[in-house]
């Protein structure tokens, strides 16, 4: 017994499989939790959501800007200037017109949700993100170069 | 209200330093762990890299082999940065903040040894690298879950106060242990066989670190 | 190279600290933190330096690296 | 200060003596005498030192030194009756040593040796579970606090016993010759710290020492509670004694197999600290 479940942890390959089965078992643990907590919004950014938009989960609400300081250089290619939604592709308008339950995917990491209500107080985690950036581009720069010496 | 000190884990307080939201503090605990880090990093600043001995097939003959400087750069400056990201995981006074360290920890882990040649280390490097990335999930679901719940991300607010959830804690421990010891350390040990004493180490001392320090964290949270 | 001179003196000094350290962490001059934490940063020293310096006639208190 | 560590290191070397002799006469064989480990110690110090030409310098010398001093910081620790949990610390921090102590030299043996340290990391866990059951039933981490709470409530062996038992796996999986002593088996020849002779051998051996008197006095100050000095010692030769018995009487796991049965023992009393948590 013991011996079998050493060995089915001795080897890597399942290293992300057996990770992803305990992440499953606290969620599922999790799941049943959720009813027993409450919600504390009070340093969070006001919002009211409006179910019914198109952008559900990223229409933040609040007063929309009517008008912007920003000037742009070609004004009739970005119609919606100075709005969160200023910089949806065509594609992202088409998604966001035909089904309320896509759209961009910044806030889909927890961590991004955590940013975006965040940033104006925390300096510091804002240095800490771009390292990781810098770190994980150095990595990828680094083999790169390596790919070209060989 | 009850303070991070008069919890009685972690001793007294050393040393803090007001930074924005932020507020990074040395107890007697993280202190010690935080002199660890300085100590470890000043040995990966300084020292060589040892020269491992390979068996020649087949028969008696034993060689060194090489160190190939320019990897062993690229391998320094990653342990370092991992010195330096650990070293804020270990006095960082938030949840948040020690959940991108953590990360940060993470990824210069696989830089360290992506300058290995070895086709071992390097394919167990990858799936060390899925479950790191995996592990992000958990550990900003568990700093988002610990906000949304108690609106605060400072262990100063929420020390002694027992309102962050069980599962907020089970997932901020188990995002832990995927950044650093990745379960039961299966993909670390072949990663470990990377050439490079003082970096290879710094895998090692970063991820156990991590787990003292959320170990830490959960107890007074 | 660490010569024989210099393995004595790291010995001396750091013994004549240790006992320092403690005399005073007992005597009530110096905290006992404190002590402590001069202890663990010196101990090494003396433990290391004694090892040595018995080692020292066999080598003059070289350390000469092993080929292999 | 100083006369105490020595006095611990070398408490801590005539234990090691007295462990092999146990071992030995439960085999059926003579054994060494008891002091034989003190005198190995004073021997290694004694001999001719090196560096191997292939080691990293740095790591080499630098990760002997850290033994000590951790293990001194340790004995400090209980002296003073700081936190639980630092002591916790500087337990895992002696992985690294291990760890630093195997790759330095380049020798595949020490690597090898170095590289069961790190998968046997799971030896860590039930010290962590033993942590969380003593705060939760005293409230602190401090061990003074718990003292004074064993001096009003009693030993804490019975209510906390899956955390003494816990701790009791811990500390025998550090003892050598024990069923979980992966990292010096003998196909390593000395495992980790084969290529560490001359001075650096003396060194880690009076670290050693002191490791194994600081890990035994903690869990007689855990556990039985402040009982003066001669009576803790009594107890701290029993508990070795105790160990001795396991160690000659068991073989030596497979490397993962050890890993799996910590494991499992830390998931057992992880369920005990969650049952107590939750309805009690």
């Amino acid at each position: 017994m013991i011996h079998r479940i050493s060995g089915i942890l001795s080897n890597f390959d399942n290293l992300s499989r057996v990770y992803a089965v305990l992440i499953i078992i606290v969620i599922l643990g999790g799941i049943i939790s959720i009813p027993s907590m409450e919600y504390q919004g009070d340093r969070l950014y006001p919002k009211t959501i409006d179910r019914d938009s198109p952008l559900d989960p990223y229409d933040r609400g609040g007063e929309p800007f009517e008008r912007t300081e920003v000037l742009a250089e070609y004004p009739e290619n970005s119609p919606e200037l100075g709005f969160t939604t200023a910089y949806l592709t065509p594609l992202a308008i088409a998604l966001a017109t035909t089904t309320p339950h896509m759209g961009t995917t910044i806030v889909a990491h927890p961590g991004g949700i955590i940013d975006e209500i965040l940033y104006v107080t925390r300096g510091l985690d804002t240095v800490v993100e771009t390292a990781i950036l810098f770190v994980a581009f150095a990595m990828a720069s680094y083999l790169y170069r390596r790919r070209d010496d060989e | 209200m009850i303070q991070v000190f008069d919890l009685n884990v972690e001793g007294r307080e050393l040393f803090s330093l007001s930074f924005g939201d932020i507020v990074p503090y040395f107890s007697v605990y993280t202190g010690a762990l935080a002199a660890f880090v300085i100590i470890f990093i000043l040995i990966a600043i300084f020292s060589l890299p040892e020269r491992q001995m390979n068996i020649a097939f087949g028969g008696d003959a034993y060689y060194a082999k090489e160190v190939n400087v320019p990897d062993m750069r690229f391998s320094r400056f990653m342990a370092i940065a991992c010195g330096a990201a650990t070293l804020g995981a270990m006095v960082t006074g938030d949840i948040f903040n020690f959940t991108l360290f953590a990360v940060m920890v993470g990824i210069t882990n696989i830089g360290i040894v992506a300058a290995s040649g070895n086709k071992h280390v390097l394919n167990a490097a990858f799936q060390y690298g899925i479950v790191a990335m995996l592990a992000t999930v958990p550990l900003f679901g568990g700093a988002a879950l610990i906000l949304a719940t108690t609106g605060s991300l400072s262990i100063w607010v929420l020390a002694g106060a027992g309102v962050v959830p069980l599962l907020a804690k089970a997932l901020l421990v188990l995002g832990v242990m995927g950044e650093g010891i990745a379960p039961l350390y299966i993909g670390k040990a072949e990663i470990i066989r990377a050439q490079g004493a003082p970096y290879v180490l710094m895998i090692h001392f970063s991820s156990l670190l991590l787990f003292l320090r959320v170990i830490e964290i959960v107890l007074v949270i | 190279m660490m010569k024989r001179f210099s393995i004595q003196l790291f010995a001396i000094i750091s013994g004549v600290i240790l006992v320092i350290a403690s005399a005073g962490a007992h005597l009530g001059i110096i905290a006992p933190s404190l002590s402590a934490v001069i202890a663990i940063l010196i101990v090494p020293v003396l433990l290391i330096s004694v090892g040595l310096l018995f080692a020292a006639r066999l080598t003059d208190g070289d350390i000469p690296f092993m080929g292999y | 200060m100083i006369e105490y560590i020595l006095a611990a290191i070398f408490a801590g070397l005539l234990l090691h003596g007295i462990h092999r002799k146990v071992i030995a006469r439960v085999q059926g064989r003579p054994g060494p005498p008891i002091w034989q480990e003190i005198l190995h110690t004073l021997k290694f110090l004694a001999k001719e030192t090196w560096i191997p030409k292939t080691a990293s310098q740095g790591v080499y010398v630098g990760v002997v030194a850290i033994s000590i001093g951790l293990w001194v910081a340790a004995f400090a620790l209980l002296m003073a009756g700081e936190s639980l949990l630092l002591l916790f610390a500087l337990y895992v921090l002696h992985k690294i040593v291990e760890h630093g102590i195997g790759l330095a030299s380049g020798s595949p043996y020490t690597k090898f040796g170095a590289i069961r340290s790190v998968v046997s990391a799971a030896s860590e866990l039930p010290l962590l579970s033993s942590v969380a059951l003593i705060y939760l039933i005293t409230g602190s981490l401090m061990l003074r606090d718990i003292e004074a709470y064993q001096v009003i409530n009693g030993p804490l062996l019975l209510p906390a016993l899956p955390a003494a038992i816990a701790l009791y796996m811990v500390i025998l999986s550090k003892i050598h010759y024990g069923p979980f002593s992966i990292v010096e088996a003998k196909e390593l020849v000395s495992g980790y710290w084969t290529e560490h002779f001359g001075v650096w051998r003396g060194v880690m051996n009076a670290a050693f020492g002191l490791k194994t008197f600081v890990l035994l006095y903690a869990f007689v100050m855990i556990f039985i509670g402040p009982v003066g000095v001669p009576v803790a010692l009594l107890l701290v030769f029993l508990l070795m004694i105790s160990l001795s018995f396991v160690c000659a009487a068991t073989p030596m796991l497979a490397p993962y197999d050890s890993v799996t049965v910590q494991t499992v023992t830390t998931a057992l009393v992880a369920c005990y600290i969650i049952y107590l948590g939750v309805f009690a």
